[in-house]
């Protein structure tokens, strides 16, 4: 009778121990036994989406049929800070958006750039471009869509300090609506990224009227916004959810379309919360999955994870211009013959990745698909040579050169990187060690600004357009939006400009492979692995477009319904 | 006659609306024994905490040995050097000794304080276990293990270690059994024989008065209301409070009276 | 001699000897000696370098010598629980060491000078329990960067007015003693008697708060860690291991949360029994 | 009483003003800028950040950010969240309610077992004693992180007998329903300290005299259970509410994070990570106010119960 | 047959080595409106036996022996029994009111609470009865003082409290465990004087138990003197002083201190008070006993009956003293 606590601490730690199992030990080959894709090199992977297939990637789950009153949608990353579509860029707060606002252009799910609310958009000479209005689009208080609407909204998306997308704007030197159904974008210097630009949240157009109305209230929680997409903006709670439901007055309704009359998003941050409310049928989908989320919800029973083609990866980010010890192209080499890279994708995507040969992925050929995939072909696929990085250490005539890995303290998973590649440069002659840095330092790593103190960080990004140009000008050219290394290669930044010039694509895409090419030797970034847009959906809920970068510029939503 | 050893001048105390102590004075001779008789809320014990510096008189004058005492030693400096000369022992015996000490160290701890060289505080601690009856066995040993009379007698040692020209003993025999208590008086009795100590002895037991003390102030609310040799007072109390306090003694004979209802 | 008075004589006689702790009290004191001894050897015990990454055997479960299988970095689960036994304890250690001189000492001195100054620090504890202690601990690991020390001291303001209060009482009683009124008349400093002699009478009852608070610690220190406050990684610790273990414990390999979670548990268990038993024998309730 | 509820209310006024001043203190010191997380992962012109500083007037000097604050929260502005880019008093909307509502269903949870079990214990005594005592122990040793984990995954997930995260659509059932587990998750431990400390209060005075007499004058044991022992010995239970309030904020923080709820303790972690300092001093300024209140109404409560609370302060 | 009956009662108490006897075989009876005085000092069971007469038993104590009460065996009664038994046959008053009335409840409540639950009695007939008994044991003021808590009023008006508790329903018998030991010894004259006239009044029984000699004696018809837990003596209260022949009773009146002289020495007993939980062969007073012999050490000395009272001593029929 007096050891009844002792029996009840028995009893758990034997349940414990033996309710244990783990992973399956790796076989000694140490090929990844999960059921990730086959990634070795050697398979052509084919030009068009169905290449996608060929590893388990789909563009968009199969179109909803019947209609649903409501579906449950999670923001992993939170609540977004605003849906005014200069504010948002990166992540969930797209999903909410672009749903409500339309661009010019849109881009397909398989990629392509399609025509928005402008019919067409036509690059008269290198400096100019002239988009003609459809003439039935209305805003959703009824109020028709003018080229003075679309002038007003880019005029603010590049001028607006607040706004995202001055960067990517900055080549536009005027915006005037000729007449009510046409628009003149006139250029400072010839900028072939703008048109494609024109088909992301930069050229979304909002009403004038209203937001001169309610100007300090815009796009804010709890605020309103006056936008012509196919959803409209019902509720915003903060802290709580925002409803969107169906625009009745949306110009391009029609069969199949806007079957789900209300999408409600919930801001789960933890994952293993989502899994549960996943699981449990509390949330009917979600973009995106923490690595950490996908085996248990591979187990659901009421629904499916998916994965999306896209132009999302990972990389590592040497820190060149800073003086540091990667300044040295053979040391940047020596890392990247150092990583273990199947284990890197069977942890960090589920095994749902695939080795990324250079930045610009498969996802991101948005035209001359068979000369980009020709060039893919060429490339060496990265493997771990542990001798070879040692010799090319050895080479660079410094004995353990220093390697300091910054990692976002706040960041589980950044902080597991940092531990993985530490151990991985010290193995082959680094001395590396982590720098713990807080979100306060965010602004200096994602900048131009010199970076002493650190010599290299991990980053999650992708191709905004489908064009490999966009995130090759970012990283390569000294200027460029991503350029956080402080890349600096004359030649390279010779043939992307150049490229960004040459309106002929056949043409361009000879000159951004070859800039391709040397960055790719030059280890401007390191990639490890593709991360494709992990998805789950449960089975009452199809039709979503999931292939990035489209799922974040074009209406995902818009064929949403039962299957 | 000689200068007396305790002189209490219009002794005074108030708490906000209660009068506790209210013009009371008295002498101590040296070697004398003075009675204070009352009962709860007489005010006898605040006088004797008056008198070794427990509690602030709001008016009159104290003097013990020559010095002025109406106001409570500023610092322990001051409290040592009064120690000498006047000391106190409490009536409830579990509470007045720190419980985690053996008999033999709190002897010994008075001492030192007391200014004695530590060579011979060893012989001196004996010398006050032997004084108060006890064998020398005690001094390892920690009041838990001791009885009631047994833990007296040590306090009435500690009170005695700093040679005091006179020990207030508040009630210090109420809570003991009778035959203990008989052993104490006598060994009170002994004490004040061989060391020429004076006492001041606050208590509600006559009988008890009668047998320690030579002279007796008897308190009511806070005044004295009768003051005289003991014999004297006892045998043919003036005051009605005191023949009423005398009448309620239960002795042979004695028939419960109603009396004044309180 | 009423019913409560035999009672005590009874159980006075019963008090002292340390044979009274029960089955239950030594099996606690056992597990508790056991940790201790992990604690100070964790190193030299762990077979493997709990540090040592192998990213191919992340969650693997157990296999030949690897009694406890790997962690999500593939490294060795069992060394990672010894060495991390270190932080799990000296830390808590700190924590009630600090928070209990520090909640003596205001007792004491509340208790001693009584009137306004017990006053003014009675409110003090009470300003002290309104202030949320985890934001305390976030906004002190934001001011110092994250880490156990910071962790240790968020906690300690946190910990120090609860054992304040809890002392003040207890302290206010023995202050109230007639052995303090004689010393004071015997001469004895103010310092004399709280060190020398009310102090040593409260230890029993110190220790017995001491001993549960550190169960409780044990699991604080561990939330920190689990939101990240606390021990940072690559260092080991049991609450970082719990919150570390969780992506696994969603794939179906709840090996390192639930081990680090047992081993927490089976701490703050033995720590509350020990405490509750020797508060018991000391008659202290 | 006037006095005696006077002086309550005082120290409690002094409380909340001197809680929010060490909070505005503590985040003024902290090291870095709202304004990164503002600006976070995307290149920002300094024309940008310049229009952000004055946005959330983050550039005014100490005092003034405070008195201002201040001065805000009697017309009811809680100032501007930098985090969420909202109104504060939006913020706290929906969550304050949702919250009181966690921590109150705990907080009857813990009441109604905590008290029944120490009742139990304490009067049964034998082997039941033991046995519960035990399990008090055991189940607040678990931490609730932990417990969360466990019971998202038997009863919600496996079992399916509760909804895992949130608090449902609003409808009473609904919202009942959702609470079970995050209020069993976070009345763990607290229950556990209630049960110790019942136990012990009513053995106590189990052992005193006037329990003995009441016995004596024949009163029969139920009576002399209800009437004499429970209410005198439940009375030293509620001095602790107050130390059980401030245990229960910190629980909600954890519980929020693992049953997703959107609520103050979550709330507080995320704005305190990220210096968003008018959120954090709206949500300790909730916090201190309740418990404030709780106190001042548990000394009025005892105040009422036991006379000789009455009688000393007079 | 008498109103109270106890005989050769034991009583053992658990104690950290197994079981300590602290009653070693107590015999008394109690004529009906008869007052018997136990007097004794510290561990001498005087409060046990009292207790154990109103089934008042420490936890795990054990009994043996009868306490019988109009011929009806008390020990074996069942509760319900019990219950009628402490609620209108027997009364108990104790030494220290303050601990013995809740103090979270109104004096009324105290008063009524037993009259309510027991006698069944309406509340308002209830709050008469007890202004009314208020009134007779001298507290002026009733109807206040019934709303009043206990912490408001001073020790000797709780007393009276209690003494006017045990009228509402007339017992036949009152214990009283040392009831004026706490109080000032006006008070105690007042108190006992209210008692006493209460007592015969009503025809009503008592067991005082003080540690007293001359109280007892001025209150009681007979007196017994107890030590370690065996009655010694048992002396009428008039030939108490005269008559007494127990060397420890003699020793207890010649300790205490004259009110009407001084002398120099006190004669007192060396050594201290044994409780019954020290096992001793022989007579327990024996180790303190001026006139011991060998035999006193080794023999339980028998229970001698002399005159009307009882000695248990060896020496009885020696002339120890001169008695007048």
């Amino acid at each position: 009778m007096k050891r009844p606590i002792v029996l009840a601490t028995a009893l758990a730690s034997g349940f414990v121990l033996a309710a244990c199992s783990g992973a399956p030990a790796p076989t000694e080959s140490g090929a990844a036994s999960d059921p990730a894709p086959a990634a070795s090199g050697s398979s052509a992977a084919s030009t068009d989406a169905s290449a996608g297939a060929a590893n388990g990637l789909v563009v968009s789950t199969p179109p909803g049929t019947g209609p649903l009153e409501n579906v449950n949608f999670n923001l992993g990353d939170g609540e977004p800070l605003s849906i005014d579509p200069n504010l948002t860029w990166s992540g969930s707060q797209n999903f909410v958006g672009i749903n409500l606002c339309e661009s010019l252009l849109t881009i397909a799910p398989d990629g392509t750039i399609q025509p928005g609310l402008a019919t067409e958009v036509v690059q008269q000479d290198d400096t100019t471009l002239v988009a003609t209005l459809r003439s039935d689009a209305t805003f959703w208080d009824g109020t028709p869509v003018t080229a003075a609407d679309a002038a007003f909204s880019l005029d603010r998306a590049r001028t607006d300090p607040t706004s995202q997308y001055a960067g990517d704007l900055a080549s536009i030197s005027s915006v005037t609506a000729t007449d009510d159904s046409t628009l003149t974008i006139t250029l400072s210097k010839p900028d072939v990224l703008v048109r494609s630009n024109l088909a992301t949240s930069a050229s979304a157009v909002v009403s004038k009227a209203f937001f001169e109305a309610n100007t300090d209230t815009f796009a804010k929680p709890g605020g309103q916004i006056m936008c012509s997409g196919p959803y409209k903006l019902d509720s915003w709670t903060p802290g709580k959810d925002i409803v969107i439901s169906v625009n009745p007055t949306w110009w391009g309704k029609g069969e199949g379309k806007q079957l789900t009359q209300k999408i409600t998003y919930t801001f789960i941050t933890d994952p293993s919360a989502a899994v549960a409310g996943m699981k449990s049928g509390a949330i009917d989908g979600a973009f995106m999955l923490p690595p950490s989320a996908i085996p248990p919800l591979k187990q659901a029973t009421n629904g499916a994870v998916g994965f999306g083609l896209g132009t999302a990866f990972q990389a590592w980010v040497p820190i060149v211009g800073s003086g540091g010890p990667l300044a040295d192209p053979k040391l940047r080499e020596a890392l990247a013959k150092a990583l273990d890279y199947p284990s890197i994708i069977k942890n960090d995507t589920a095994g749902a990745g695939s080795p990324a040969k250079a930045l610009a992925t498969p996802g991101s050929w948005g035209y001359e698909v068979d000369t980009y995939s020709a060039a893919w072909d060429q490339l060496p696929t990265p493997a771990q040579d542990l001798e070879a990085a040692k010799q090319l250490v050895a080479e660079s005539g410094v004995s353990n050169p220093r390697l300091v890995i910054a990692a976002f303290s706040e960041l589980p998973d950044s902080v597991n990187g940092a531990l993985v590649l530490q151990s991985a440069a010290n193995a082959v002659g680094f001395d590396a060690s982590i720098k713990k840095i807080g979100f306060d330092y965010a602004n200096t790593l994602f900048s131009g600004a010199e970076k002493p103190d650190i010599d290299i960080f991990q980053t999650n990004y992708l191709s905004l357009v489908t064009d490999p140009l966009s995130i090759y000008s970012q990283v390569g050219l000294p200027k460029g939006a991503a350029n956080w290394g402080g890349y600096d290669n004359p030649q390279v930044a010779e043939l992307l400009n150049q490229a960004l010039g040459t309106t002929d694509e056949a043409e361009r895409a000879k000159l951004v492979i070859e800039a391709q090419t040397i960055m790719t030797q030059d280890y401007a970034w390191i990639p490890t692995t593709t991360s494709p847009n992990a998805f789950f959906f449960t089975s009452n809920v199809t039709g979503a477009v999931v292939s990035s970068p489209a799922h974040i510029w074009s209406p995902w939503a818009n064929q949403l319904g039962a299957p | 006659m000689t200068e007396p050893l305790i002189v209490a001048r219009n002794l005074r105390k108030e708490y906000d609306d209660l009068v506790a102590v209210d013009d009371v004075s008295f002498e101590v001779a040296p070697g004398g024994s003075l009675g204070i008789v009352g009962e709860s809320g007489s005010g006898k014990t605040t006088v004797a905490k008056m008198l070794v510096g427990l509690e602030r008189p709001t008016a009159g004058r104290i003097e013990i040995a020559g010095t002025d005492c109406s106001v409570p030693a500023r610092g322990w400096r001051e409290r040592s050097r009064r120690a000498r000369s006047l000391q106190i022992v409490f009536q409830d015996p579990y509470s007045s000794l720190d419980p985690r000490q053996s008999v033999g160290d709190a002897l010994r701890e008075v001492l030192v304080v007391a200014g004695l060289g530590r060579d011979r505080t060893e012989a001196r601690a004996r010398e006050l276990v032997d004084l108060v009856g006890m064998p020398e066995r005690v001094l390892g040993s920690r009041p838990s293990a001791l009885s009631g009379g047994q833990r007296q007698r040590v306090a009435i040692a500690r009170a005695l270690a700093t040679e005091p020209r006179c020990v207030i003993l508040d009630e210090s025999v109420a809570a003991l059994d009778v035959s203990i208590q008989a052993q104490i008086l006598n060994l009170l009795a002994d004490i004040r024989e061989r060391t020429g100590v004076a006492y001041i002895l606050v208590s509600h037991d006559l009988a008890v008065v009668r047998h320690v003390t030579d002279d007796v102030i008897v308190m009511r609310n806070g005044a004295i209301v009768e003051r005289g040799e003991t014999g004297t007072v006892l045998d043919d109390p003036q005051h009605p409070y005191t023949q009423l306090l005398r009448e309620s003694v239960p002795r042979p004979g004695w028939v419960p009276s109603a009396g004044a209802t309180r | 001699m009423s019913v409560a008075q035999v009672a005590t004589i009874v159980r006075t006689r019963r008090r002292s000897r340390l044979s009274h702790l029960g089955v239950i009290g030594w099996l606690a004191l056992a597990v508790i000696v056991v940790f201790m001894f992990v604690a100070a050897f964790g190193e030299a015990l762990a077979p493997y370098d709990p540090n040592a990454i192998d990213i191919a055997y992340s969650n693997v479960g157990p296999i030949p010598g690897h009694p406890l299988g790997f962690d999500e970095l593939g490294r060795d689960l069992l060394s990672r629980l010894l060495v991390g036994a270190r932080s799990s304890f000296v830390g808590p250690l700190a924590l009630v060491a600090l928070s209990t001189v520090a909640g003596t000492t205001l007792a004491l001195i509340a208790a001693w000078r009584r009137g306004w100054t017990d006053a003014t620090l009675s409110a003090g504890f009470d300003i002290a329990f309104a202030f949320p202690g985890i934001l305390l601990a976030i906004l002190l690991a934001t001011l110092f960067g994250a880490g156990m020390a910071v962790a240790v001291i968020a906690l300690t303001l946190a910990y120090t007015p609860a054992l304040g209060r809890l002392l003040r009482a207890t302290a206010l009683r023995e202050t109230g003693m007639e052995y303090v009124k004689a010393f004071r008349v015997m001469g004895y400093s103010d310092f004399r008697i709280v060190v020398r002699h009310v102090l040593p009478n409260l230890m029993p009852f110190i220790i017995a708060q001491a001993i549960v608070m550190f169960g409780y610690a044990t699991l604080d220190l561990g939330g920190l860690s689990f939101l990240g406050l606390g021990v940072q990684p690559p260092t080991a610790d049991w609450g970082v291991m719990v919150a570390a273990g969780a992506p696994a414990l969603l794939q179906g390999y709840p090996m390192q949360t639930l081990a680090a979670g047992t081993c927490l548990v089976l701490a703050a268990v033995a720590f509350g029994v020990l405490g509750d038993r020797l508060a018991r024998m000391w008659g202290v309730e | 009483m006037k006095s005696f509820l006077g002086r309550r209310m005082l120290l409690g006024l002094v409380t909340i003003l001197a809680t929010t001043f060490l909070v505005h203190i503590a985040l003024y010191l902290a090291p870095g800028d709202p304004i990164d997380v503002l600006t976070a992962g995307k290149p920002t012109t300094p024309e940008r950040l310049e229009a952000l500083r004055a946005q959330y007037h983050l550039d005014d000097p100490f005092l003034t950010r405070y008195f201002s604050w201040l001065g805000g929260v009697f017309q009811g502005d809680l100032g501007q969240s930098v985090a969420f880019n909202a109104d504060v008093s939006l913020l706290m909307g929906p969550r304050v309610p949702t919250t009181l509502l966690l921590v109150g269903s705990a907080f009857i949870m813990i009441m109604v077992f905590g008290l029944s079990l120490g009742i139990v214990a304490a009067l049964r005594g034998g082997v039941i004693d033991t046995a519960t005592m035990a399990t008090a122990t055991l189940l607040s040793a678990i931490p609730a992180f932990v417990s969360s984990f466990v019971l998202i995954n038997v009863f919600a997930l496996q079992l399916g007998w509760f909804p895992a995260i949130g608090i449902g659509d609003g409808t009473p059932i609904d919202t009942a329903r959702h609470l079970v587990l995050p209020s069993v998750a976070l009345a763990l431990g607290a229950g556990a300290f209630v049960a110790r400390t019942t136990r012990a209060s009513v053995r106590t005075e189990l052992g005193r005299d006037h329990v003995a007499t009441a016995t004596v004058r024949g009163i029969p044991r139920r009576l002399v259970t209800s009437r004499h022992v429970l209410r005198n010995g439940l009375l030293p239970i509620l001095s602790i509410a107050g130390l059980l309030l401030a245990g229960l904020i910190v629980g909600t923080a954890f519980v929020e994070q693992a049953f997703a709820i959107e609520g103050l303790g979550k709330l507080l972690v995320t704005a305190a990570r990220q210096q968003d300092l008018a959120v954090v001093q709206a949500v300790t300024l909730i916090l201190v106010v309740a418990f404030v209140l709780l106190n001042i109404l548990v000394d009025i409560l005892y105040w009422y119960l036991d006379p000789r609370v009455r009688s000393e302060e007079a | 047959m008498s109103l109270l009956e106890v005989e050769g009662l034991t009583l053992d108490v658990p104690v950290d080595s197994g079981n300590g006897r602290i009653l070693h075989g107590v015999d008394l009876t109690v004529e009906a409106g008869s007052a018997m005085g136990i007097v004794g000092e510290s561990g001498s069971g005087k409060s046990m036996t009292v207790r154990t007469v109103a089934a008042l038993l420490p936890p795990g104590a054990t009994t043996s022996g009868t306490v019988s009460f109009e011929g009806e065996q008390v020990t074996g009664m069942s509760s319900d029994r019990l219950r009628r038994y402490r609620s209108s046959q027997v009364a108990m008053i104790f030494q220290d009111p303050r601990a013995a009335i809740n103090p979270v409840r109104k004096v009324g409540n105290f008063l009524i609470e037993n009259a309510v639950t027991n006698l069944g009695w309406s509340r308002s007939r209830a709050r008469e009865k007890a202004i009314e008994v208020l009134r007779e044991v001298g507290i002026n003021d009733p109807e206040r003082r019934l709303d009043a808590f206990p912490s408001e009023l001073s020790g000797g008006l709780l007393q009276r409290v209690m003494i006017a508790s045990t009228l509402l329903y007339e017992p036949q018998l009152l214990l009283a465990d040392e009831p004026t030991t706490a109080l000032d010894v006006t008070t105690q004259s007042a108190v006992m004087a209210l008692i006493d006239r209460l007592r015969r009044e009503r025809g009503m029984a008592m067991v005082f138990v003080t540690h007293d000699l001359e109280l007892a004696a001025a209150v009681c018809d007979t007196i017994l003197v107890m030590y370690a837990g065996r009655i010694v003596e048992k002396v009428p209260a008039s030939e108490l002083h005269e008559r007494s022949r127990h060397p420890y009773t003699r020793a207890l009146l010649d300790a205490r201190p004259r009110l009407d002289g001084r002398e120099s020495r006190l004669r007192a007993i060396p050594g201290q008070p044994l409780s019954g939980l020290e096992d001793v062969t022989g007579c327990a007073f024996a180790a303190r006993c001026p006139f011991a012999l060998d035999i006193c050490r080794t023999d339980d000395p028998p229970v001698v009956v002399v005159d009307d009272g009882e000695v248990r001593c060896h020496r009885v029929h020696d002339q120890l003293w001169e008695v007048s």
